[in-house]
């Protein structure tokens, strides 16, 4: 059996698995759960050893047919960016389970319920990434939806199932939106070269203009919803704050990536022409985005949706490393959607074990926290850093290369995002000053520092951080070739070229 | 502009006659089904809209229709007509007045614009073949011709009717017939229960309606000896149905209310 | 170019301690600022190991460098993390590992009541490691990570007392401050890429006269932006004042000695870029020029002596700024007064904390007098510091100070007028506010209005104030004679520029200054002299009020900045929530209502269904016949 | 004199067998006793369409133009489009056989006395099954008759008996047989709209038959031909509730039993499209550009009507109904694609969305409490608490009709958008595509109230489901989930069905 | 004169049914407003069937009167049950089914 198969059936086996458990031993359930994540995780880790990084065409790469009617294949196989982005979510799924262990208890189903779907959710994570044929990846992207759709709505707090609806209805519109020009590819590839969803054979299409970027456009928006670019952004703070911590470290995290990872494997790949046509009007919503988000960011109260402006600020940053469409931009945001993942982890772990300590998601509620609890503050701190994109930190790497790829081509839009990073600091100083420091706010005393279960799970995510900064060379040198390909396949060549050395 | 002229031939001048005669007579029945309250007015004129078809048919080489037409049609369904209005109450009326906002001036404009635009289009109407007329369809006679046709080219359709036709009577059964739900009482078991009642004042069977009413009728109760009105006289359907008149007016009146 | 093994344990070993004192949380506590001080100590020793060796060499190779790993490698992009040590860094590393090493023995005593004295350590550790690591690294991109790493480290020290809300804003605004300067840094190394393909100085210097001038100004400018956020010049100096809300062995170490001189740094770092980047370096020397001037007269009206010596620190930058805008020759007294002023800064700093220890942490200058007998060996030390910084020979002041006045003047024409009456003027004006602390808080009346007498300080802290009184006294002698730092670090700041013609004789400009000099402290000894009162006066100049509001710095920054960010950010919440949130809701309204509307037509009514189906097949007909015909 | 015409009784079987049970069940209500009837009745209905679906097998490959003379067609899409409503009539009729959804006694005055006798004995209206398998013989042959008449009779053959089963719940009576009223005033409506069409047709080419129409095409001017098309069309767009000849369909669905509205909804949908298919690729063929333009116009107005009132509907069989507006709109995308792909597309989105709407059908059936069943949305409230099989079931249905991959409805709605777009009907798909995001609006709002939402105190309770009613609702879900996910031997039975004889 | 002329009466009657549906509200009335509309197609068969000269026209009307028997007998029917339940025969009362 193919491993990358492997990698994406296993939570679905393990989902099946748990069903099996009495729903009444919670306790069980979890631990199960944890041990199927944690060995598709191992799994996922041997999938990048045996990775070869010197070729750039698809890896583990299998093709069933599935639908011959159309030319449907159950194809799988990953490049370098796929690889790294399944990576991010095999390995972030176990430390959501052991950081969360207690969050699926308040939900209106059953433990059991949440594991099933967390594991399913996995499951269609892996697909989507390694999709190679443009239905199954559809299948998976919009699938997909819907474990999450109950994740938010059945564990969530607050306004919570208005929130999943907001969510489901702006994806499935983007997903529709997507879905039209999908069917155009398939028309269009019918009357050229025969009908098929396979993505190289695609990328061979000629269309005309006018076609083009219409399709694009169908593409793009429901990338630039699941992004979430602005001004399509409004459904993620809503998600975020409903969602408990663990679902939004998988929508933030991983889920959203969806969007960027689309944007280079089927906007690119699929319209180079009129990518090139919107590039301009993309680089600006993304400097909007950087901007907005962070502004957003600085004005708001809760801490979760802090935490999801601050993302839509980055998701800025990593849509416009992908249209500056130099090697630079593009490697450092397939870098930025890793370590965004982390570092969001990081943050939206830690905010929840202090918001479920405190009860309160309010950024006003807390105050003091390095004197009660040093651990979490600290936690808190670095996620913190890294959101900001302190050097030394692993965002900092990715946040620069955007910025300096992007200076090489559009010098104006890597000004402005510049400025960004003064607003990062603001928006995540001012909550830091006001959870970490200032006196102990009243009902904090007698808060409780992170326990072992707690501190296991954040160290993996705290150490990536900082690795990834120091070192992101193992990383690059996945992401590196791959993302070379996709500059040059979209029809552009580095403006500062290679430099004999 | 538009042109009436359609190129499909003319009739003989008898025809013609007939047509200018009872044509218009047709529409203004037709439109006087809209205009009039009574609903068995507007079930005589279809009545007559339908004959004047039958007569339209047979001048036009279509006997056997024209024939099925007064039988079937006028005879047979008008007829069912007729007996269901007889059944709701053959002089309820309609009120004319219209009750939801803004549907008459829509319909009529509609109405205007619907037959204006059918008449222009077939104004325009072109065949391009000629008409030969049926006379050598009818050689055989017009109902030998339906006959070939109807057992021959459409013999299966005229099978499939006779599924039409079971369901139409099942319908009627299913939605008119009363099943039997216990065992009807005859005359027999009728007396035994009178006299089981608890007083043996019906006993003798109830008074008959209208036998001493001023008014020779139905709808009006008996006047028992004692002067008062007896309710349980009239038929219990016309009860039911509310059809009946107070009978308080009709009652003998005592001879203190007299003096007054 | 000889590489050196050493380099990185400069780095890694404070780095290190840093991360096992904070790890290792409350069971440290006994030894960590023991194990601080060494580390600090061992670098020191390293630095001078490698200072001797440097020396040994002939002057060609003097420079060593260590390549630890490829750090970034994308296209055409790529950054080694490799360290370069040469006659510029050295300075830096000895000045850093030594006062730090100095305060961090201080800290012992100072910080010894203090429960979080090992994560105080810890965070000096993390300040040394950065430092080194900016003056460490061989290409900007590194040089960027130590220069953030130093504004975190001056973020959590500023802030180690954050429990005062003051203390935690005061961070946060060094913090953000100096992310606007980091803006700058970004930018250049950004522009330094697209313009060189490379962003290391060694291979920006080699390919230098490729470049365009307009390149080369964009890149001075945003390196000058840089350095004005690190460095404390206007505009971007108002967060040093609050700066001083950390424990005072860190003003005298970041916000003295070492951090605020960063930019000076960069800019010399820089030269190749500046030397050919007229527009970019007048630009340094008006905002040298400005600087001196804007701090010293803030430092006039300062009550709260740590903020007086902050002020004064923002002016002494200045001299050292617009010395690097003057050319080849000013990058090295830049980097002499850079030396001199860590020394008696730091001590004076010190001193205050001293002062500050013995008369229970008050601040307030007022409060203070005639302490001097009180704390006479901090007395003496302070008043070393005091005579260096004013520039009377033959304390290290003079000497760095004099050069910077002098080649200021030897610019020549209106420009060097203007430079050399800035820096007089200067001198003069930091003369009178440097005899005002001294008078007020060593001399005349008592006035702290308690009955507890101050009382000399522990020797841990005494000791590393009079070292560093040694520097001050001795450090300009030292560095001058017979130019050695010039010719020292000639091979970095580009020796082929000939120097100025002497317009002026020095003797002249050392006995204008000098006169400048005695006429400040007559000026300040005449008005304070006597009996002070305990509080500030009420009734004074405009020119008073505005220094003491720092020149309305911070009103200006807020009404320009803070209060339309605040106003921004509250109209976007709103925009937000009702524009383009509103916009998709609406789109769910009117589908709702158009559903609602549309509902009605189904009123129940079997007339108006078959209405509508003859409108319906009306519209069909008509359509097509309209369409077709 | 007469020829003795030749039936071609082979291909013509699987209808003959289905009228034959209905006769047969005539039979059976006259001379067999109450006790049994109902049992009888259920096991004839399902012989009979186990049977006809084995002669629909044995005759897959048989095609032919003159089993009926020229009246009847069997050709590959014909065999298929019997076989689907079949198959549906099969799984419906377990509904149908379920307890208590027949009035007792319709001739007795709902609340009289005489009813309450009439439920007290437990009786029930066993005609309901021969109506039954008269309209389901009416529905195998609409889809196949290939002249005018017999399509008309046809249309009334399946029509006649469904007006009859509308009016027969044995609940809110009233309502149902309103329903029955309104059902039966606007199909005779559309019936005379059809009739008046099919004379101008019969003017136009001289003949009646579709392909004689199809021949006649271009020997007279189009006028004739366009009020024949238009007024056909009026009455055929009502079959399949397009807009605006829609109005009927939520009055009826509501009013409607249960099952018949689930019977209603999967079968009539099916022998609609079948011979609008076959009317439009057949007959109409060559004057395509009179009538795609307005189809097109049609389809899109019916799915965005059907979306967009289906967000203010309260009433969970109503939304349903608008539903399957929304759907026949999708389905008119089929038609207007005039091509083989669009065919074969259709033949798959009814069979996908037939099951899916009986089932959805089957499950509002066992959602009751005391008085009956609750169709309000408001009472659905916590559904998923209550009962989490249902509620799934129910949810993953709707999420079907929502079209999310995975399930039948996408497949279908991609092979019919796909086949739309080929025919560079653009439009149809961006409309098709807005009214999905639209329609997946109250879909979601439905699931949101089932599982998302607290139950109330007077909330519903759900029945446990009897033995017919499981077989068909498992049935028809299971289907609906195996063609979501392995949709391509379907696909290709559509494919390969996807002939009509010209 | 036109035999066209028999057509231009067909649309004038059927125009006629179609709006009596519309206008009036007794049930049987609306209904008998139909079958003028069936009436009206019948016209137009049997005067095509002269036109075209075949007798196909003429068949079809004479199913469409079987179909209208079969037709009136059911509707008639479901009248007739809603009369009993609700004493009324106006469509209009018959509008519980809305919105």
């Amino acid at each position: 059996m193919n491993l990358l198969t492997l990698v994406g059936a296993l939570p679905l086996v393990g989902a099946a698995l748990i069903y099996l458990i009495p729903t009444k031993d919670s306790e069980l359930v979890k631990k199960f759960a944890l041990l199927v994540t944690s060995l598709v995780a191992i799994a996922a880790i041997f999938l990048a050893v045996g990775f070869d990084k010197s070729i750039t065409s698809l890896q583990y790469a299998q093709s069933y047919s599935w639908i011959p009617t159309f030319n449907i294949n159950f194809a799988l196989g990953i490049d370098g960016i796929s690889l790294v982005l399944i990576l991010l979510s095999t390995i972030l799924v176990p430390i959501v389970i052991l950081a969360t262990w207690n969050e699926s208890e308040g939900g209106r189903w059953s433990v059991k319920t949440f594991y099933v779907l967390i594991l399913i959710l996995e499951t269609m994570m892996v697909g989507v990434f390694a999709a190679s044929d443009l239905f199954l990846f559809y299948v998976f992207f919009e699938a997909m939806l819907i474990p999450v759709y109950f994740l938010i709505g059945g564990y969530g707090t607050g306004n919570r199932s208005a929130a999943a609806v907001k969510f489901l209805l702006y994806s499935l519109f983007g997903g529709l939106l997507m879905l039209a020009s999908v069917i155009g590819l398939y028309v269009i590839a019918g009357n050229q070269i025969g009908a098929t969803f396979d993505l190289t054979q695609l990328a061979t299409l000629e269309i005309d203009n006018q076609t083009e970027n219409f399709l694009f456009l169908g593409f793009f928006i429901a990338f630039a919803i699941k992004a979430p670019l602005w001004p399509f952004h409004t459904w993620l703070p809503d998600a975020a704050k409903s969602a408990t911590p663990g679902t939004s470290v998988l929508l933030l995290g991983v889920l959203d990536k969806v969007g960027t990872y689309g944007m280079i494997r089927f906007c690119l790949a699929l319209f180079p022409d009129a990518s090139k046509t919107f590039t301009p009007l993309i680089i600006t919503l993304s400097v909007i985005s950087i901007i907005y988000g962070a502004f957003m960011a600085i004005g708001q109260k809760d801490i979760k949706g802090l935490i999801a402006f601050t993302s839509i600020s980055h998701f800025g940053f990593i849509t416009m490393g992908i249209f500056a469409m130099t090697s630079q931009g593009m490697s450092g945001a397939n870098l930025y959607m890793v370590n965004h993942g982390f570092s969001t982890a990081a943050l939206f772990l830690v905010a929840g074990w202090m918001m479920s300590r405190r009860n309160s998601s309010t950024i006003s509620d807390f105050g003091g926290l390095q004197r009660v609890t040093p651990v979490m503050a600290w936690s808190f701190f670095i996620a913190g850093m890294s959101g900001l994109a302190l050097p030394g930190l692993s965002s900092f790497v990715s946040e620069f290369l955007v910025l300096v790829g992007t200076y090489t081509r559009y010098p104006v839009a890597a000004i402005i995002g510049t400025l960004g990073i003064v607003l990062a600091a603001l928006y995540i100083l001012i909550p830091i000053q006001k959870t970490l420091h200032g006196p102990i706010t009243e009902g904090n005393e007698n808060m409780k520092d992170l326990n072992l279960r707690e501190k296991i799970s954040i160290a993996p995510v705290i150490a990536i951080i900082v690795v990834m900064g120091f070192y992101p060379k193992p990383v690059l040198d996945l992401i590196n070739p791959t993302s070379a390909k996709v500059v040059v396949d979209a029809g552009y060549s580095d403006p500062i070229a290679e430099v004999n050395k | 502009m538009i042109n009436f002229a359609l190129d499909v031939g003319t009739t003989a001048a008898p025809e013609s006659y007939l047509f200018y005669f009872l044509a218009p007579l047709s529409v203004l029945a037709a439109l006087g089904m809209l205009l009039v309250k009574k609903a068995v007015h507007s079930a005589l004129l279809l009545a007559w809209v339908m004959v004047s078809l039958a007569i339209f048919y047979i001048a036009q080489d279509a006997l056997f229709l024209g024939i099925v037409q007064i039988v079937v049609y006028t005879g047979a369904v008008m007829m069912l007509f007729l007996f269901i209005l007889m059944l709701v109450g053959v002089d309820t009326s309609d009120s004319l007045e219209e009750n939801i906002p803004g549907l008459r001036p829509i319909s009529i404009v509609a109405a205007i614009g619907f037959g204006g635009l059918l008449v222009t289009l077939i104004g325009r109407a072109t065949f391009g073949r000629p008409v030969t007329g049926l006379a050598a369809a009818n050689s055989e006679g017009n109902a030998f011709g339906i006959a070939e046709q109807l057992f021959t080219r459409y013999v299966f359709a005229f099978e499939v009717v006779s599924a039409l036709l079971i369901t139409a009577a099942i319908g009627a059964m299913v939605l008119g017939h009363s099943q039997k739900t216990r065992s009807s009482f005859a005359q027999r078991d009728l007396s035994i229960a009178r006299f089981r009642k608890d007083n043996l004042k019906d006993a003798a069977g109830l008074p008959g309606a209208g036998v001493y009413a001023l008014h020779n009728a139905v709808d009006v109760p008996a006047l028992l000896p004692t002067g008062q009105a007896a309710p349980t006289s009239i038929s219990k359907v016309l009860q039911a149905r509310g059809d009946m008149i107070e009978s308080a007016t009709f009652q003998m009146k005592s001879d203190e209310e007299e003096e007054k | 170019m000889p590489t050196s093994e050493n380099l990185l344990w400069l780095i890694a070993l404070p780095l290190f301690s840093s991360a096992i004192l904070l790890l290792a949380g409350k069971r440290a506590n006994s030894w960590g600022h023991v194990m601080g001080t060494i580390v600090s100590a061992s670098t020191f020793t390293i630095g001078l190991v490698e200072f001797f060796a440097m020396q040994s060499r002939p002057e060609e190779s003097r420079a060593v460098t260590q390549k630890l790993f490829t750090w970034i490698s994308v296209g055409s992009f790529n950054v080694d993390a490799s360290l370069l040590l040469d006659q510029l860094s050295i300075c830096f590393v000895l000045l850093i590992t030594g006062v730090g090493t100095l305060i961090h023995v201080y800290s012992i005593a100072y910080m010894s009541h203090d429960l979080d004295r090992r994560r105080f350590f810890a965070y000096l550790n993390l300040f040394i490691a950065s430092m080194l690591l900016l003056v460490l690294g061989d290409s900007y991109l590194n040089l960027y990570v130590g220069w953030e790493g130093v504004g975190l480290a001056s973020y959590l020290l500023i802030g180690f007392w954050n429990q005062k809300p003051a203390y935690a804003t005061a961070a946060k605004k060094a913090f953000v401050a100096n992310r606007v300067g980091d803006v700058g840094l970004s930018l250049a190394i950004m522009i330094a890429f697209a313009t060189f393909g490379d962003v290391s100085f060694a291979g920006m210097k080699e390919n230098v006269d490729q470049a365009s001038s307009t390149q080369l100004t964009a890149i001075g400018l945003m390196l000058l932006l840089a350095a004005c956020g690190k460095s404390a010049q206007f505009p971007l100096q108002s967060w040093l004042g609050d700066a001083m809300a950390g424990p005072t062995p860190v003003s005298a170490l970041i916000h003295a000695a070492t951090m605020v001189t960063a930019g000076v740094y960069l800019i010399t770092r820089s030269n190749f870029v500046f030397d050919e980047a007229p527009i970019a370096q007048l630009m340094v020397l008006i905002i040298g020029g400005i600087t001196l001037l804007f701090g010293a007269i803030i430092g006039t009206a300062k009550d709260d002596i740590k903020k007086a010596l902050a002020a004064s620190t923002m002016s002494q930058i200045g001299y050292m700024i617009l010395a690097t805008g003057l050319g080849p020759i000013g990058y090295a007294f830049a980097i002499m007064h850079l030396l001199t002023h860590g020394f008696f800064k730091a001590s004076m700093f010190l001193g205050a904390g001293s002062v500050m220890h013995g008369m229970k942490d008050e601040v307030n200058m007022r409060k203070y007098g005639g302490i001097g007998k009180f704390m006479p060996i901090t007395a003496i030390t302070f008043g070393f510091g005091y005579l260096a910084i004013i520039g009377v020979p033959p304390f290290a002041g003079f000497y760095s100070k004099d050069k910077i006045i002098e080649t200021a003047f030897n610019e020549g024409g209106m420009k060097g007028l203007a430079l050399g009456l800035a820096t007089l003027l200067g001198a003069m004006i930091t003369a009178f506010y440097m005899t005002r602390v001294v008078i007020l808080t060593f001399f005349g009346n008592e006035r702290w209005g308690h009955k507890d007498e101050p009382h000399e300080s522990p020797a841990l802290m005494l000791i590393p104030i009079a070292l560093l009184s040694v520097g001050s006294i001795a450090s300009g002698y030292i560095l001058s004679r017979g130019e050695a730092l010039v010719h020292w670090l000639e091979p970095v700041v580009n020796p082929l520029k000939e120097h100025h013609e002497e317009l002026l004789p020095p003797i002249v400009v050392s006995l204008m200054t000098l006169g400048v000099v005695a006429i400040g402290v007559t000026v300040a000894i005449l008005k304070y002299r006597g009996v002070q009162a305990d509080h500030a006066p009420e009734k004074v100049s405009v020119l008073t009020k505005a220094a003491r509001r720092d020149l309305y710095q911070d009103d200006f920054n807020e009404a320009t900045l803070m209060r339309p960010g605040q106003v921004l950010v509250r109209n976007l919440l709103n925009i937000d929530y009702l524009v383009i949130d509103g916009l998709v809701r609406s789109v769910g309204k009117v589908s709702v209502t158009a559903g609602n509307q549309l509902r009605t037509l189904q009123n129940g009514y079997v007339r108006s269904y078959a209405l509508l189906m003859v409108i319906g097949a009306l519209a069909l007909i008509t359509t097509i016949w309209v369409v077709t015909a | 004199m007469l020829v003795a015409p030749s039936l071609g009784y082979l291909v013509l079987s699987p209808m003959l067998i289905v009228f034959a049970g209905a006769v047969l069940g005539v039979l059976v209500e006259a001379f067999m006793g109450k006790t049994h009837r109902a049992a009888v009745q259920f096991t004839i209905s399902v012989g009979v369409l186990l049977i006809s679906l084995q002669q629909l097998w044995r005759i897959r490959d048989i095609s032919s133009t003159t089993a009926a003379v020229d009246s009847v067609t069997i050709d590959k899409a014909g065999i298929f489009l019997q076989a689907t409503v079949v198959l549906l009539a099969l799984i419906a009729v377990f509904l149908i056989a379920d307890q208590d959804n027949f009035v007792a006694q319709a001739s007795a005055v709902p609340g009289s006395n005489e009813e309450a006798i009439a439920l007290q004995q437990k009786n029930q209206q066993t005609e309901i099954f021969p109506l039954f398998l008269f309209a389901v013989a009416g529905m195998m042959l609409f889809p196949v008759a290939t002249d005018l008449i017999t399509l008309f009779v046809a249309l009334e053959v399946f029509s006649l008996p469904l007006y009859l089963l509308a009016g027969l719940s044995r609940r809110k009576r009233l309502l149902s047989q309103e329903a029955a009223l309104k059902y039966f005033l606007l199909g005779a409506y559309a019936s005379a709209f059809f009739l008046f069409g099919a004379a101008f047709l019969y003017g136009y080419a001289g003949t009646i038959s579709i392909r004689g129409i199809s021949a006649a095409a271009g020997s007279a001017n189009d006028v004739l031909l366009l009020i024949g098309i238009v007024f056909v069309s009026v009455g055929l767009l009502f079959k399949i509730s397009a807009v605006p000849f829609h109005s009927w369909t939520p009055d009826v669905y509501q009013g409607a039993p249960t099952p018949i509205t689930a019977f209603m909804a999967a079968c009539t949908k099916v022998a609609a499209f079948g011979a609008i298919l076959r009317i439009f690729y057949v007959g109409f063929a060559e004057a395509q550009t009179l009538w795609r333009p307005i189809i097109t116009v049609i389809a899109i107005l019916t799915m965005v009507v059907g979306s967009v009132v289906a967000i203010a509907q309260r009433d969970v069989k109503r939304m349903l109904a608008y539903s399957s507006i929304a759907h026949a709109g999708f389905l008119l995308s089929g038609v207007v694609a005039l091509n083989k792909d669009g065919l074969a597309a259709s033949l798959f989105y009814l069979v996908a969305y037939g099951l899916t709407t009986l089932a959805a059908f089957g499950i509002i059936g066992l959602v009751r409490d005391s008085t009956g069943e609750v169709t309000d949305l408001n009472r659905w409230i916590g559904l998923g608490k209550k009962s989490p099989l249902i509620g799934s079931i129910f949810a993953f249905l709707l999420l079907s009709f929502a079209g999310i991959p995975l399930t039948s409805g996408f497949i279908g709605k991609f092979a019919i958008f796909s086949a739309a777009y080929q025919s560079g009907n653009i439009a149809i798909v961006v409309a098709g595509v807005l009214s999905s995001a639209i329609a997946a609006f109250f879909y979601v709002r439905v699931i949101i109230m089932i599982f998302f939402t607290d139950p109330v105190n007077d909330s519903v309770s759900v029945i446990i489901p009897s033995v017919k009613s499981k077989i068909s609702i498992s049935i028809a879900t299971v289907s609906s989930i195996v063609i979501g996910i392995a949709p391509s031997a379907l696909l290709t039975a559509a494919n390969n069905f996807a002939n009509f004889i010209k | 004169m036109a035999i066209a002329n028999y057509l231009y009466l067909s649309a004038i009657l059927f125009t006629i049914g179609a709006i009596g549906v519309v206008v009036r509200r007794n049930s049987i009335v609306v209904f008998m407003c139909i079958e003028l509309m069936l009436n009206a197609a019948n016209l137009a068969f049997v005067t095509f069937a002269r036109i075209n000269s075949n007798l196909e026209g003429q068949v079809i009307a004479f199913f469409t009167m079987v179909v209208a028997a079969c037709e009136v007998v059911v509707g008639l029917a479901i009248i007739v049950t809603i009369y009993r339940s609700r004493r009324t025969a106006s469509v209009d009362d018959a509008s519980l089914l809305k919105r």
